[in-house]
């Protein structure tokens, strides 16, 4: 079937489903209908996304017919999925799916949920038109929709003065980031006399080389205001907490994404000759971005800016594959510059994955508890057993430990890079290793950030009542469950989602990958066959195999020890407090100490022992971290703004008189300069 | 402080320690067969946990002494371990501070068996401290003691034919010293 | 000892503070009315001075205000007595433990029912956790309850629950004769047998006006030094254990049994027990295995230490750790070898000599750094000193036997420099000659309120065992 | 590290050969008292009870009943009667609380 019916199916269910909400003003009925036509179009999208990806790029298509796109070139409407975004599509359609099932549980019915949902629904459609536009009108207008609606979406809650902060912090920095889209594109489109993606990425040859550098770097650093790339990555942060659950859930699972596609979409499709250097710096801003995301992610105890930092550092993994791919593109390594396109494609589809699935049950967690610090948390396992499963799922996921779906693709990604000595330059050989050796940081550091984001608030004893209270009744379990499944099915089906990724990839760089990549009897070798090979469908079925090992020995050792039932050993003590336990913030106060030099932390400290007669008592600690960027970067920055802010006032007075001179003054000088030409 | 730690339960209602002969003889048969159960399982590999029930320091002393080079406890297969859950054998010192009834019994139950109990030094065996509000007077009130060894303080000498008596590699001699002299 | 009216009692206590006194103790006796006595130990004129006054009703003029040394003091009066003082600030829980209900035996009225403020209650908040250890601890070392407060590297605070190993000892006292109840001060604190028992003699022959031998009383200071001795090897084991040097550790722990054996050899029982008597001493010290052996044995614990301060495994964990600056242990009331490792040159044996300390002075060392390693290097330094005096002390001439004190009443002070520091006795007698109230302060219950304190300056908590080994205190002393 | 290997080379072996050999540090430590038996009498029994800081000793009719398990061998009681002496035993580990308390006979009243 057709991709672009699929996708025109999938458009027509969320333009319904939004009406639906909107006009059932959330009654709990219209709110099932809605979801459910919306989680119907997601499943569309989902087919659309992978026929694209299958079938290659479909032709494009104009409303209005061809004649019309001849004729207003601006004016057009025109459409056409092409097998890269067919990957990004059939995420959005899997993230809608979820959040669709979970929504539909999650939110109180009201007027509120309507209109929220129903920007939600327009959201998703405004995402496939992103991904399904075939000129740079349609993909800016896109995109700037999506931005509204997100921002909308983050607004669910205005009355607190930190959701208005949050949602300004998103909104003001994507719409820098669109300025320079929009003059990357502008470029582009000047340059080539085109605006049709497919034309400009036909003739970017002869754009000038540096014209051509201007606009990638300034496509990079805009979408890298959506990508989340250090140092514009500051709205995560700030927007992710205040978002309802499937917002933040969205916006990590595919606005986050979007940015990636589109760094992919200039790097690959539009500017695919781009030299060395490029890829190097995006390479860098990549590992960067990783390894700060996941060290500040360290320092955070709100359950939502952490998973916020986690996503940091995943698209800078994503964005430091890309890098690497353009480098080894650049060095005419070109299986090595699709397959790191495919490993980064992959993770980013593994991210949306398991994150939107983490965001969704810290949405669980903070409706059961209603709070959000990890320290007024533990022991949850006990008290929501279904949400503690699929949470430990997401968490081996994004922890890329094997069962799981973020250890093939990050393995995939660590096996490119290690090809960093064949592009025969030795520098830049060396530069890639020291990225894989950043990576190879950040992933130790997110094993133990997930350690601690799982083992908190999960394990050991309720710090507070609402954690020892806390239940799972009428949570939404179905969306996450999917995603869980989807987690697991990403990694043991890796040779098929290799195959179809393979494919998308080849019809992108024109590079056949699947003979190296995959020679059957479900085994994958990266890059070369002599380096290395491995198969993560046996490797899952082998630990489950392993896991039973234990269970069957103490099965078969039963009958023949006696087992004791003891308290655990406390030294004695009479009582056994949830203070004695470590806090996500003591647990890592080693990288603390450690990196101190990045976060500056500042330490204030009450304890009543201080008093001169030695008396104890009472102790308060706390041990807050620097929020660099902002108060270094950005806040110059805004104070600029408003300084300069102040010299603009003036010519807005408010005064309707001046308004009209202003109005005369254009219309006389517009009169002139078309007489004059 | 008192908010941190809860009141402690009444303390254990044994009858004191000599008196009770068939109680008494009942528990001695079960120890002599426990005790070949444990020469037999690990006879020539222990661990044993220390507990302090309000001894003077002087019998912590000596035991540290257990494992310095003049007597040198390992050479006989015994070790020292911090936690009860991989001891074999508890060595009790003091007079069983009634405060410590919970911490006591705690560190017994968190023993795997079979366990050994040795009460060490004159306080453990009802010598120095009358039962009172503060002590129990003798650490038979509260646990089961397998093997007792008088001294204030005990020998490291004393110490060990103590815990060889206690795992049945030598025997026990003080029941045919009739603490008589002739002349 | 002079009596003092309340009204002028707190003015008394700030002029004798003022002067350079140095609050030694401070403790409560009889009923209705109790009656306070502040022991004052006036370093520079060499001698204490007892000030007390009698209390009516529930509240005193607070001393920890102007001698913070008090406030454990306070604390255990209370808990005693049931009166407290004035400034209604919280107390902490000292020795008796927290099921002592009505029944329970107290020196003193019981406490009316308490004001729930009166407790500081020990609450962890923020970033930070609180590290549990104990009451069952290591293996081989005393129950002690420590709350470890600690931000997952550097120490935030440190309490302890130290009233786990209360006995009772001065509430046992009460009645016995002097005689027989040197039996159980000797264990009070058993690893200072020698000092604790030469102090309730001493108060003992004080209170019934009675002056032992010159030569008895050199025995006595024998026991003590070789008692000082065989601590700080011992303290020097402990201090390899912490830091996991255990061949240094074998090296100390031959000398300490090799000086233990000494002891045995020496006086007849390797901790000294039984070697006192009031009035006189039970046992002469073999002089000949002393004069023999001693200067052998000390001479290897001098090259062991040594050896380990060549050591740098060793050495680097003892630098810059668990500092208590001079402040901090004049401020507390510390003794012994950590005031003197902070600079604070106390010492009874020279600031209030008691024969025969008076015709052999010893020369006490002094450090200034105040750390773990300035601890280590005065206890070698007194080691050395202690074989000197016993030198002495044997030319001198010793002897046993003594005489037995009147049973009359009266009441008197008794004080030894331990080697954990100044160990204190008080002691009342009724006209029989019976103990109507004795008092035992021995060194511990001084330094451990300077333990918390050493711990938190700037120390990651695997600090905390070389500082307890660097104090070498009991918690039998601090309990008792 | 070489420093203290050395050390220990030189110092050579100081562990005890006990039990397998006995050893003769054993020698100097206190030990309890034994009693010559029918020589004490029955008021110098009680002297000696009433003299027994820890209440290991006490009379029982014509038995003068001794625990060695509360005895400290503070020597008290040798210092006091000539038929008491110590006992030279070390070895005092008992497997029950009973084995340690020993009755002697005590000397007959005169003028029976």
């Amino acid at each position: 079937m057709n991709t672009l019916i699929w996708c025109y199916v999938a458009a027509g269910g969320w333009v319904l489903a939004a009406l639906l909400a909107a006009a059932g003003r959330g009654g709990r009925p219209w709110l099932w209908a809605g979801c459910a036509v919306s989680a119907l179009a997601g499943v569309a999208a989902i087919g659309g996304g992978v026929s694209a990806v299958w079938q290659g790029s479909t032709p494009v298509v104009s409303a209005g017919g061809a004649g019309a796109a001849a004729a207003s070139v601006v004016g057009t409407l025109q459409l056409q999925v092409s097998s890269l975004a067919g990957v990004f599509a059939a995420l959005l359609g899997l993230v809608a799916v979820a959040i669709a099932c979970y929504a539909v549980r999650y939110h109180e019915p009201g007027p509120g949920t309507g209109l929220y949902l129903a920007s939600f629904n327009l959201a998703f459609l405004a995402c496939l038109a992103v991904l399904a536009a075939a000129n740079l009108v349609t993909f800016l207008v896109a995109w700037e929709t999506v931005a509204l609606l997100c921002y909308l979406m983050i607004l669910r809650s205005p009355r607190r003065v930190e959701v208005a902060s949050g949602a300004f912090w998103f909104l003001a920095l994507s719409e820098i980031g669109f300025v320079l889209i929009v003059a990357a594109f502008v470029i582009l489109a000047t340059k080539t006399r085109s605006v049709e993606l497919g034309v400009i990425a036909a003739h970017a040859h002869v754009v000038p080389a540096g014209w051509r550098d201007a606009a990638y770097l300034l496509a990079l650093t805009g979408f890298g205001f959506k990508a989340g790339l250090v140092p514009l990555h500051v709205w995560l942060p700030e927007a992710h907490p205040v978002a309802p659950a499937d917002g933040s859930a969205f916006l990590s699972g595919l606005v986050v994404n979007l940015g990636a596609y589109g760094i992919a979409l200039f790097a690959f499709r539009l500017l695919p000759a781009e030299p060395a250097w490029t890829g190097l710096i995006t390479m860098g801003a990549g590992a960067l971005t990783a390894a700060i995301g996941i060290l500040y992610a360290l320092t955070e105890h709100d359950i939502k800016r952490f998973l916020a930092f986690s996503t940091i550092e995943n698209t800078g993994i994503v964005i430091t594959a890309f890098g690497a791919a353009m480098i080894f593109g650049a060095y005419g390594q070109r299986d090595l510059w699709a397959f790191l396109l495919l490993a980064g494609l992959y993770h980013a589809a593994n991210h949306g994955t398991y994150k939107t699935l983490l965001f969704l049950e810290a949405g669980v967690v903070e409706h059961a508890t209603g709070t959000r610090d990890m320290d007024r948390l533990g022991g949850l396992v006990h008290r929501l057993p279904r949400s503690a499963i699929i949470a430990f799922i997401g968490t081996l996921g994004i922890a890329a430990l094997p069962p799981f779906n973020g250890f093939v693709s990050e393995w995939l990604i660590f096996q490119g890079l290690f090809q960093g000595f064949r592009t025969g330059s030795h520098l830049i050989g060396i530069l890639i290793v020291v990225a894989a050796a950043t990576l190879g940081l950040t992933g130790g550091l997110a094993i133990y950030a997930f350690v601690r984001g799982f083992g908190i608030p999960f394990l050991g004893m309720p710090r507070t009542r609402q954690a020892a209270e806390a239940s799972e009744r009428g949570q939404p379990v179905l969306g996450p469950g999917l995603l869980a499944v989807c987690c697991a099915g990403l990694a043991i089906g890796a040779p098929a989602v290799l195959l179809a990724l393979s494919r998308a990839v080849g019809s992108v760089t024109g590079v056949n990958l699947r003979p190296v990549l995959l020679p059957g009897n479900l085994t994958v070798i990266p890059a070369h066959t002599d380096f290395s090979g491995f198969s993560p469908t046996y490797l899952a079925v082998f630990l489950v195999a392993v896991t039973a090992v234990p269970v069957l020995i103490y099965l078969a050792g039963r009958p023949r020890s006696v087992s004791l039932a003891a308290p655990v050993w406390d030294g004695g003590m009479v009582t056994f407090k949830p203070r004695m336990q470590y806090s996500a913030m003591t647990f890592s106060a080693p990288t603390r100490v450690t990196f101190d030099a990045l976060y500056r932390p500042s330490v204030s400290l009450r304890r009543a022992s201080d008093d001169p007669a030695g008396r104890s008592g009472p102790v308060h600690y706390e041990s807050e971290v620097t929020p660099v960027f902002e108060r270094y970067l950005y806040r110059p920055v805004i104070r600029a703004v408003e300084w300069l802010a102040d010299f603009v006032r003036p010519v807005q007075s408010g005064d309707v008189n001046l308004y009209l001179l202003y109005v005369f003054a254009v219309i006389l000088i517009a009169y002139l300069i078309g007489a004059l030409t | 402080m008192n908010k941190d730690q809860d009141p402690l339960p009444p303390a254990s209602t044994r009858d004191p320690m000599p008196s009770g002969e068939p109680a008494e003889a009942a528990i001695q048969d079960a120890a002599g067969e426990l005790r070949h159960r444990i020469a037999s399982q690990f006879g020539r590999s222990l661990h044993i946990r220390t507990l302090d029930t309000g001894s003077c320091a002087v019998c912590e002393q000596e035991i540290r002494l257990l494992t310095a080079p003049h007597y040198d406890l390992h050479r006989l297969g015994f070790f020292f371990t911090p936690a009860p859950r991989h001891a074999d054998l508890l060595l009790v010192t003091g007079p069983m501070i009634r405060a410590f009834d919970v911490a006591a019994r705690k560190t017994y139950e968190a023993m795997p068996g079979p366990k050994i109990v040795v009460a060490t030094g004159a306080c453990a065996l009802g010598g120095v401290y009358q039962a009172d509000a503060f002590v129990h007077g003798s650490v038979g009130e509260v646990l089961p003691v397998d093997v007792w060894i008088p001294g204030c303080p005990p020998s490291p000498f004393a110490l060990l034919q103590g815990l060889l008596v206690a795992v049945g590699r030598l025997y026990e001699k003080v029941s045919s010293l009739p603490f008589e002299v002739a002349g | 000892m002079t009596a003092v009216l309340p009204a002028r009692f707190e003015l008394e206590a700030a002029e004798l503070a003022r002067g350079g006194g140095r609050l030694a103790d401070m403790f409560a006796a009889g009923q209705d009315p109790v009656t306070l006595h502040l022991v004052w130990a006036l370093d520079g004129e060499r001698r204490y001075v007892i000030t007390s006054c009698e209390i009516s009703g529930e509240e005193y003029p607070s001393l920890s205000d102007l001698a913070p040394a008090a406030f454990l003091e306070e604390c255990e009066i209370y808990e005693q007595f049931g009166i407290r003082p004035a400034n209604g600030r919280p107390l902490n829980r000292v020795v008796l433990p927290p099921h002592a209900g009505p029944g329970f035996p107290r020196l003193g009225r019981q406490p009316e029912q308490e004001p729930a403020e009166l407790r500081a209650a020990h609450t962890v908040g923020g970033h930070a956790f609180e590290f549990p250890f104990g009451p069952v601890r290591q293996v081989g070392v005393e129950s002690l309850y420590y709350g470890l407060v600690t931000s997952g590297e550097e120490m935030v605070d440190l309490y302890l629950f130290t009233w786990h190993k209360h006995r009772g000892l001065e509430w046992r006292l009460q009645g016995q004769d002097p005689r027989a109840a040197l039996f159980t001060v000797e264990r009070a604190e058993g690893l200072s047998a020698v000092a604790m028992g030469w102090a309730f003699a001493a108060a003992v022959e004080a209170a019934a006006g009675l002056e032992p031998a010159a030569d008895v009383q050199r025995t006595r200071a024998v026991a003590l030094e070789l008692e000082r001795l065989y601590n700080h090897a011992a303290a020097t084991a402990a201090l390899c254990a912490a830091t996991g040097l255990s061949v240094g550790q074998s090296a100390a722990e031959i000398v300490l049994e090799k000086l233990l054996r000494l002891n045995a050899a020496a006086f007849g029982h390797r901790y000294l027990f039984g070697v006192l008597d009031t009035g006189g001493t039970r046992r002469a010290p073999d002089a000949e295995v002393l004069r023999t052996e001693l200067p052998r044995v000390h001479d290897e614990l001098r090259r062991a230490a040594s050896a380990l301060l060549a050591t740098n495994s060793f050495a680097d964990r003892l630098e810059a750790t668990g500092i208590v600056t001079a402040e901090q242990a004049g401020r507390l009331g510390l003794v012994g070898p950590v005031a003197r490792a902070s600079g604070i040159a106390i010492d009874t044996r020279l600031t209030q000599p008691s024969p025969p300390y008076a015709s052999h002075p010893p020369a006490i060392a002094v450090r200034k750094t105040g750390d773990v390693l300035a601890r280590f290097e005065v206890m070698q330094d007194e080691a050395a000193e202690s074989v000197r005096l016993i030198g002495e002390l044997l030319d001198a001439g010793t002897a046993s036997g003594g005489t037995e004190p009147p049973a009359r009443a009266g009441s008197g002070l008794g004080w030894a420099e331990s080697s954990r520091g100044e160990a204190l006795a008080w002691v009342r007698l009724d006209d029989r000659g019976q103990i109507a109230r004795a008092r035992l302060r021995p060194a511990s219950v001084r330094n451990w309120r300077g333990f918390d304190d050493a711990c938190r300056s700037q120390n990651v908590f695997t600090d905390v065992p070389i500082i307890e080994a660097s104090f070498w205190l009991t918690v039998a002393g601090m309990a008792r | 590290m070489t420093l203290w290997f050395l050390r220990g080379l030189s110092r050579g072996v100081v562990t005890t050969r006990y039990p397998a050999r006995p050893d003769q540090a054993t020698a100097l430590l206190p030990t309890p008292p034994a009693f010559r038996p029918g020589a004490i009498g029955p008021e110098e029994a009680d002297q000696l009870a009433a003299l027994c800081p820890s209440r290991a000793l006490k009379r029982e009719g014509a038995e003068l009943v001794f625990d060695a398990g509360a005895c400290t061998a503070c020597g008290r009681c040798e210092q006091a009667s000539p038929a008491v002496r110590e006992s030279g035993h070390f070895e005092l580990a008992a497997t029950s609380r009973r084995d340690l308390v020993k009755r002697i006979p005590l000397k007959p009243e005169a003028g029976r």
